[in-house]
This record gives C-alpha cells, structure tokens and sequence, in this order.
C-alpha cells in the first residue's frame, strides 16, 4: 500500500506492506522491517536499528500529528482516490453532504452558486491552507443548499463551506 | 477569615489558586468567558459564572463586571492571579472601596510601584542600587538626548507604565533615539494606556536574578532567595532556575537585605518580587518590583517547601509570617519550563486549534502546572501559556537531566508548543555550564527552525497508523456484535 | 424517556426528559431539574443544592462507571426493547452476528446447537451475571454457525459465545 | 559503572526504577510476560524482553530464564524492584555467580536476614532489643507450648522464613495453640516453601515504625529517619507517612542509631528497612530487615530530598556515600496511599477487568507512582497494587488535606479501587489526631462495606449520558461530513 505525506513544502511517498507481525516499509531509498513493540491508539514503539523509539500520535481531520522525544511533526495525509470509494459510496446513498474545513484556510474561489444542480467530481471550489492550493468537487450529485462563505474569505477548521442536498 | 475567593484570572494559574483554596477548606468561584465554558479552571471550582465574551477587556479586564460577580456570588475575597487584572492598582481600590479582600498589595503600594520612575525614586532613597539613569519623566527628545548623553550610550528606552518588554528599546548612538523614542511611545500607548517613557544605563549580557518576598500587614518581611530568570526570547521569561549558579552566600544575603529594604520603602505586603539585573562584575541593580504572585513562583515553593499561595491568603487575612528568615533553606535545585501554544517552525508565533492528546509527564520530583487536557481548544483571545513544567533535583545537574526526561514524554498533539525549543536549551552545553546570561537565546539560537531528526521515524509510524486504519475502515464493519446484557431485556433478580 | 439502572441488587428507574439547555430528571419521589456546567465524553459537572458535584464516568458492556468525589459506582444499565430497535435493523441488513459476553458470567443452559435455524427472538440461551439470570434471544434469523462454549462454562468480557450467519 | 540494567520486575516500581535510570543515562531493559506485552514499563524501557507466560513462577520469577535473558542483552546489572525476586538470596546468589551486579544487598547478609530466628539472635547479641520469644526453631507442638508458657500469652505464632502476614497467628491461650500451629505451618509451606514456625511476645495495639537506611560497601550507614506504617489490613500496608507523630528527637536518634547497628552487625549493604515494633510505653522491638527497596520509599524520598534508587544504584556501583548523617533533615511530613484494585463492596477482593479511564491528581507536592493507564487490563496473576499516591506538606494536617483532595480526583473506572476506604481512614477523627495503632482498621473499620451517599447524583448523571448517547444514536449519523482535504487528490504546491 502506498501513502503519501506532506510537511511544511515536501512531499514523502511512503510504502508498507504487511508480512505476519511485521510491516515492511519503504521510505524511498531504503526499506526496513519493524514490528512495533506496542501498537496503542495513541502510542506506539518502534525498534529501528537496535534503538527504542516512543511515538506518539493522534489523527484529526486529515493531519498527524507525530511526537518522538520532545520534538512535534505535523503531517499532511493525502489520501488517493481507491481508500475513499467506501467513503463516498456511503454519500451516495444518504443523498447529503457537507463540505467543511479540516483546518484553517482561505476560499480562493467558488465555481457554484446556492440552488445550482451539480453533479459528481463537479468542481465546486479552490482553498488555500498549508501552502497548497486544493480544488474541491462534489461528492455526490445533488443541489448546492448553501454556501456559507464568499471568496477571499478566512475558514476554520470545522465550519462548513458547502452544504449539498 | 476569608471563606469564598473569586479567583479573576484563567488557565493554569487559576487552577494552581483553585487548588490551594480546596487543601484551606475556601470555596472558590472561577470566572470565564464565552469560549472557556469548557476550562479546566471552571470544571474544578465549586461555582463558575460566565463573566462576558472573549475579548479580555469585555471578560476577564472588565473591572465592574468581575466586581458585581462577587458581590453577586458573596466572595469575600478576589485573587488576581499574574496578568489581567493583578497589576492593575485600580481594580486593587476598587475591591478595597466594595470592602472585598483583595489577595495582595494595596492599591497604594501598587500604584507606587506601577510608575516606574516614582518608584525609582523611592528606591533611591532606600539606598538601593539602581541602573544609572533618568530621575524624571521625559517631555522632550531634547530632555532624553541630553539624559541619554549624561548617563552613555548604548542606553536602554523604556516604558514608564510597563512591563514584559513592551516598548522597550536598545538605543546605540544618538542617531538612532528619535526613531526609538516615537516607536517606544507608540508601543507604550497601546499596551499601558500611557506612554510616558524614560532612560536608563543599558547593561550588557547581564543576569536576571530576582527575589520572592513575603510581607504581611504586622511589618515583617522575609525573603525566599532568588530566582535566576535569563532564559528569555523576546524579553519573555521561558525558563527559571533557583538557586542561581552566579549567587555565593555573601551575595546572597546582601542581594536579599537589599530585596526586603525595597519592600519595606514601598509599604509592600502580601507576595511580591524584586527583580534585579546582576552584571559580570557581580554588581546588582534594581529593576522593578512585581506585584502579585509571579509565573515562576514553583520553582521558590520547590526549594523552600513554602506554598506561597497559601501564604498570600493567610497574610490577605492579616495573618503574622510563621516563617522567619533563619529558618528558610534552599535545598536542592529547581528548574521551571514554560510550554506555550506556539510554532516554532513559524518564528514563535501563537499555534491556535484543538488539543488532541496529552501525556503527561509524571514522576519523582515532577511537577506539572497545567491549564490544559486533551480536547480543549486553545482560542486566540489570551496568552498561549499552556503549563508550566518544574521539577527539583538535589543538585542543578539532577534537576536539568530530569527536565530533559520530562520534556522528551511532554506529548502535546492537536497544536504546535516551543516543548522542541526547550529541550535544545536546557541541553546546550553553555547552559549546562551556566553561561545563562538574558542574551543567551539571540546568541546561541539566533535562527532556530526546529530540527526535523525523527522525521523519518514520524513517516514510518503514521504509515503503520494509515495502515491499520485502512485495514480496520475496509474489514472491521462487517459483523454487528450483539452483547445481550445490553439488548435483551428479560431480568431476573436472582436469590443470592 | 426511561432508564433503569441496577446497583448491587436494586433496581433503580430514572425518567429524563430535556427542556431547552436543562434536564429534568425524577429518581423517585422527587424531580430535579439541572443544566451540566460542563459536558465532556467521560465528566460532567453537575450544581444539585447549590453545591457543585465533579462527575467522572465511563461506559462499556452495559455498565456506566462513576466516581464522585473520591467514591465510585457501578451501575447495569437495562435498555429496553424500544431503544435497541434500530441496530437490530442494522443487524437484519448484515445478516450476521455475534452474541459476546459483555462481563464475566456462567452459562446456565443453551437452547440450540450448530447447524440450527433461528428466528428473531428465538430464545438462544440462559447467562448469569451479577447475580441474575439473563435469557438471550436471536436478534436476527439466521443459521447457527458456531457455539465456542457448553453449559456450565465461565466465559469472560468479549468472548464470543453463538455467532449466527 | 553500571551502564544497563535489568528490572526484574512490573507494574509502578518498575517504571519508578526505569525512570531513575534514565535520568543517570544508564539504558533499561523490561522483562514482561505475555499478559504484559502493552504494560507501562515495556513501553518505557529502552528494551523489553518477553520472558514466558503469565503465571509469575514461569516469568517473573523464573531465576533461569531472567539470568539468561540478563545475559543475552549484555546487561550489567539487575534491579529486582520489591516483591517476586527481591528478597530471594538465591536469585542473588546466581547473579553474583553469574558476574551480574545485583542491585541489593549480597546473598550471604540476604540470607541471613531473611531467616527470622537467625537473624534474631544476631539483634541480640549486636544489643538490639528484640519482642520476648523464642530463641531456636520449634519441632513439635510440645515445644511451642513450653515456649508460649514461658513468654505468657497472648502470643505471636509466624512463619520462620515469612513476611507480609502470611502463616502469621495470634494465639490467646494453651488450648488454641495446636489449630494455629497446623494452620500457621500449612500457609508458611504454601507460601515460602518452607514450614518452620516460631513464637514471640504478642505487643497489643503496637505502632509499626521502621527506619530507612543506605549502607555502602566501605563500611559507611545512614538512616533516613523512620516512616510509621501502622495503618494495615490485614497485615498489609496501606498508609504510611513519615515522620512518626510517636517519635521525639530524642526516640528518633536511639531508634536511627540501633538501625544502624542492625545493619552494621548483618553486613548489610544498598538500601534496606530495618523494622520495629512500638509499644505505648515508647519501647521499641526489633522486627525484621527489609531487604530491598521498600513499596513506602517514596515518603522518605519526599521528606529528605534523597532519590533512594539512584542511591542504590550508586552503592552498586561501588561508590562511597556521598551523604553523611549530620546533613540529613526530615522536612515537613510526607504520606503514602497504596491504590490496590480491591472492591471494598466484596470483602476487598481482586477486582479485574479493563481499565476505562483514568484522572489522575496532579499539583504542587503531589506525587503518583503509577503502572497503569486507560486501556490496560488488570489481570489476576500479580499483586493488585496499581499505583501510590504520595502527597508532601508543611505538616502533618497540610500533608493530610491534600491527600483528601487528590484521593477526590484520582478517578479510576473499569474496576474497583479502595480509594473510599483510603478516603475515610485519612479523614477518621482517631487518624486526624494521630492514634494510629496497628489494631487501628479491625477497631474502627470493622465491617466497612462501602458508601453509597453519592449514588443519587451517580443515577443522574447516568441518565444525562444514557439521554445524549441516546439522541447521538438516533439523529448523529444523517449527513455525511466530506473533508476536501482527505478525499480528493489534486494538490498543487504554491511558491511561497
């Protein structure tokens, strides 16, 4: 399986497969093998060339945040298409959505207006946050019901940008 | 005898008040504003009372409000805790007029120490060494050029009404003081209300050593040593240490006399601390003093044994000091890191959203004053102070070593702290030595960035953790589990 | 709404009813009614009297855990037919379950054997547990596939006792 | 130098031993069995090795296994913690042979002290006084009865090679003499291995004052003052507290001075406990060495300021005292509660299960050494101690207050804690005042089955989060939260 992360301006792509007990990972060059000594819901410990390391971690709204010996990593998950079909089967069916910030960004456009009819992978906006540019688009077919901000606006995490019927 | 003390203030202070009030049997009354219903300093007091919005000025400065919240709740005494409102000397009359113990000064005294020129003045007379420089307000630029010539540059700008840096300037050479002074003025307009400013000797790579004093109503005065607090970034305080390693004994005893003379000129009661710069020569200067109970106060408790909160409402309730001079001690070392909510990958500045998780470090010799647990969202509207983090070692090499341990399990995950930042300190080998002088961050972490040396590790455990998600999201919803003690309904009480 | 909770061997009823930010909740003889100050996943903190009361609380297997002021409670929590509807519609849907002992209990008599058909409801078996007896009924139709104990047998917190397809 | 260690151990004094190492860079290997594999001390070893199954003879005390794993991980030395291993000289023995440093006392004064009646006549001849009994190991009932005739009943009937209770008989008269004798020899051989028996001078209502001493191998003793351990069910610690409110200085020095000749005449060397029984006459008895680290250090280590491990390990290491007798102060007082998973409800049974949450107090002068956190499971193969809630103050009432209040917070749910009974003992007017008597449970507790006066407020706040997880169920699942920046993959980096 293949993830890719992000932090601060650098992309990782990091792949892992499961052998028994143990992961297979390869973080480009080099491949090692591990087995977490403990696997917690937020902390785990990793042997890595004959060292310890305590991890710990927590996952919120598409981040990582990491924290090993006294020092914080923020990462940004990006996630592909093929892990989120569940996800978005699962709209479908429901016939709602709402799209909203995951952290703190900028609205740098909006392609929709509230009462539009849109359609499936429409391209409904582009955000800033992190550095990056993201276009957003519709997760499922349905009628633009609101849109609580205008373009050039500031979001939070949380707030809801778009909400779809 | 105070029986109810509102307790004006938030965030860990607040609870270290709460706490030292529940071990006294007082009730305590938190305040909050709209975005701290959720605080930690409103789940642990006995009653809570939504104080106004978040603006502090609405909230947590509004004098009337806080007033008629304790009025309203029967406290019969106010503790201020540090920042807001425990310096302010107006809020200090207000309560002494509405007949409210307030937990420190007199308004007289606070006013008095407040100006800083007047209250040089006073010290002067005391006979207590002060930095070379001006005896009065400045109108003029001209009256400042011909100060700032009288006393030799590099002279330092300062703000008459402030504090924590605020309008504070190194000025090198005369070409350079006009544009100081109209930035130091309009600096000290916005954050005092005042901008008054004066001059004084700039004195290089010193030290800062200040002294924790307790006075009660009776006359008696004592000091609980020093506090080395040089570790600045920003002129903000981040690290403090007690005892300091630039004090011997002799040094000691004449920075203290001097520490209680201060105290006694200015009619100062409850707990307060004078602050001194101590150059490399040894020579001592009074600074200021800082009237309510300081961010760093642990680190005293730590090596003294003393619980100055503890002392603050027994003298605010006229009280006589048990302690006496000659049976205080410092034993062993202590050493205090305060975590804030900021980025350092983003020069310090304030690292605003949820907390997600926290681990705690616990342990011998370990304390934690903490403001925060995990699922608080750390707002923008005051100071990023998460906790502080002290622990106390036989000597300052056991206790720097333990901070080292403390701060490698000080998990904070959701926001960015300095936690990083202070380990590099409090590692560094002229910090090991001792070499702590106020310049110690400018010099040795001119440009720090972070350091990103587990990244790799961070890659391959959040790979582990997309893994088993991913795993779990595709195969764990499969089967509905059924546990019959919850679904069923059909009981029987059985004989036992 | 009604609750019924057992401590030791009574039985206690609690009505609830929300009106705006307030509970009003009867226990018995009296009613109160009371707005959390704080209402956070595992305490609350609740103004009875004019005294404030810190509550620490956990759940898990159909019990509610609670520590009050340095004293700690356990209390069985008997949900009723009418709240458990929807995830029995829920299992109807997967066509698949699991009965699992949710605290340690003996099995007193089982009512099927591997390879039976079952209806809903179906009486399965008998579990005893905190001192009363617990009859087990199917919450779905299904086939028997697999029975991991005899009667007499201890079985301990989430082991699987029938698991139906 | 002592560079990797050990611990044969689990639970909170593990970590407590793991944590000292860390802070002396010495690296830390765990040991666990397999019901351990996600225990605290494995996730804070630098190495942890799984050492068998469950059962404590097949892992954790499993001489063979230990040795050898000690040998496979280079590790140069082993902490045996207190309890399992700690006390058997013949583990120590092996590691001696096996060129391990075993940090503790040598094999030859462990086995020593740890015959009773051996050691017994080495007090007496060192001119310590010892409880009126017996001076040689009984073989028949007839001897008893002589013995027991001569010392007058009441007598005390215990196991020769026993500790913590076990075998241990009051006899009050000639005809209960033989029962207590089978029963006595029966628990002795299930426990020790070993039935031997022998008698002593039953001292009603007795204070259990023990002195803390540190012994290097250069012949150098100190004792660390005394803690009072009177507070026991069945004849298990649960509160400790130093200082003794029985003792005067005078008593303390002649207590500390016969500790230090016990130690003296044994050969002892590392840390150890030399224990004594105080009667109301202020006579005291010898009882026996502890030879180890003792669950209760943590009292003495607030009071003195001494870390007893990183002591123990500097004595293994060979290095002198650096501590002399005369620079030793107790200050202020210290207690200890031991946090058992014991339901109060059921006869203090083990109370198993699956830890859900824990609130652990913290703040100034609070202290808690804990192996557990939310999530672990407390099985029934070890000791039910889960952590020690150790708070210090300027007094005994100052101590004793914030006990109360950290009791309050220390929130543990999934199990059973005794944390009511430890509750109500500190708050017992007779504690209050100090009369604490061994006899002081069976007198004031006999049938304490437990309280229920907060079980109204325990039903409403049940029924508040049966209400919410209700709504939540009914109404939370309806509409979908889409995240852009999870579920679409078209990122473009900006120039920044």
């Amino acid at each position: 399986m293949e993830f890719e992360y992000k932090t601060a301006d650098t992309l990782h792509s990091v792949s892992i497969e499961k052998k028994e007990d143990a992961y297979v990972i390869s973080t480009g060059d080099d491949s090692i093998t591990i087995s977490p000594r403990q696997l917690l819901p937020n902390f785990m410990s990793l042997d890595i060339d004959g060292k310890t390391t305590k991890v710990y971690f927590a996952r919120s709204d598409g981040k990582i945040y990491v924290f090993i010996n006294g020092y914080q990593y923020e990462l940004l998950d990006i996630v592909r298409e093929s892990q989120t079909t569940v996800s978005k089967d699962h709209a479908h069916m429901e016939g709602e959505a709402e799209i909203s910030a995951p952290m703190p960004g900028k609205i740098l456009k909006i392609f929709v207006k509230e009462g539009d009819e849109i359609k499936v992978k429409q391209k409904l906006l582009i955000v800033e946050a992190m550095k990056m540019e993201n276009s957003i688009t519709a997760p499922i077919d349905g009628t633009v019901k609101r849109i609580n901000f205008k373009e050039g606006d500031l979001v939070d995490t949380g707030q809801p940008i778009i909400e779809i019927e | 005898m105070i029986k109810k003390v509102l307790i004006a203030n938030r965030g860990e202070i607040a609870v270290r008040v709460i706490k030292a009030c529940r071990e006294m049997d007082i009730e305590t009354v938190a305040i909050y504003s709209e975005v701290d219903s959720n605080a930690l300093h409103v789940r642990l007091a006995d009653k809570a009372m939504l104080i106004g919005p978040p603006a502090p000025r609405e909230s947590y400065l509004n004098i009337d409000k806080i007033i008629d919240t304790a009025k309203e709740v029967n406290a019969d005494a106010i503790h201020p805790g540090y920042g807001f409102l425990a310096e302010n000397a107006e809020f200090a009359r207000r309560c002494e007029e509405t007949g409210i113990n307030f937990i420190g000064p007199t308004s007289e005294a606070m006013a008095l120490l407040g100006d800083k020129i007047e209250s040089r003045q006073t010290m002067i007379a005391a006979d207590v060494p002060v930095i070379p420089g001006m005896e009065a307000k400045a109108v003029s630029l001209a009256d400042l050029a011909k100060e700032a010539k009288a006393i030799g540059y590099p002279v330092l700008l300062k703000a008459s009404a402030g504090g924590g840096g605020k309008g504070m300037r190194i000025v090198e050479s005369a070409d350079e003081l006009e544009g100081a002074m109209e930035a130091g003025m309009r600096e000290a307009k916005s954050a005092f209300g005042d901008d008054s400013v004066y001059l004084e000797k700039y004195i290089e790579k010193p030290r800062h050593v200040e002294f924790q004093v307790l006075a009660d109503t009776h006359g008696n005065v004592i000091h609980l040593f020093e506090r080395e607090c040089s570790i600045q970034r920003r002129h903000q305080k981040i690290i403090e240490e007690s005892p300091s390693v630039a004090l011997d004994d002799e040094l000691r005893q004449r920075m203290g006399e001097t520490a209680i003379r201060v105290v006694k000129s200015s009619g100062y009661t409850n707990a307060g601390t004078v602050e001194f710069l101590l150059d490399k020569h040894k020579n001592f200067y009074f600074l200021e003093v800082n009237a309510r109970l300081q961010v760093e106060h642990p680190v005293t408790e730590f090596v003294t044994g003393v619980d100055l909160v503890k002392q603050q409402i027994k003298i605010a309730n006229g009280e006589k000091l048990e302690l006496r001079q000659e049976d205080l001690r410092q034993k062993g070392h202590a050493i205090e890191c305060r975590i804030y909510a900021e980025n350092p990958q983003n020069n310090f500045l304030p690292s605003l959203g949820k907390i997600l998780f926290v681990n705690e470090p616990v342990g011998p010799w370990i304390r934690n004053d903490s403001g925060i647990f995990a699922g608080i969202d750390v707002s923008m509207y005051y100071d990023p102070i998460l906790a502080k983090l002290i622990v106390w070692g036989e000597n300052r090499e056991d206790a720097r070593r333990r901070m080292k341990t403390a701060l490698e399990d000080y998990a904070i995950l959701g926001i960015k702290t300095q936690i990083p930042f202070l380990k590099e300190v409090i590692e560094h080998p002229e910090f090991i030595k001792g070499n702590t002088m106020t310049n110690f961050i400018p010099q040795h972490f001119p440009e720090w960035k972070g350091d990103r040396k587990h990244q790799k590790i961070a890659l391959i455990a959040a790979a582990i953790n997309s893994y088993e998600n991913f795993r779990i999201k595709k195969t764990g919803s499969k089967k509905v589990q059924v546990t019959p003690w919850q679904t069923v309904g059909q009981w029987e009480i059985l004989k036992s």
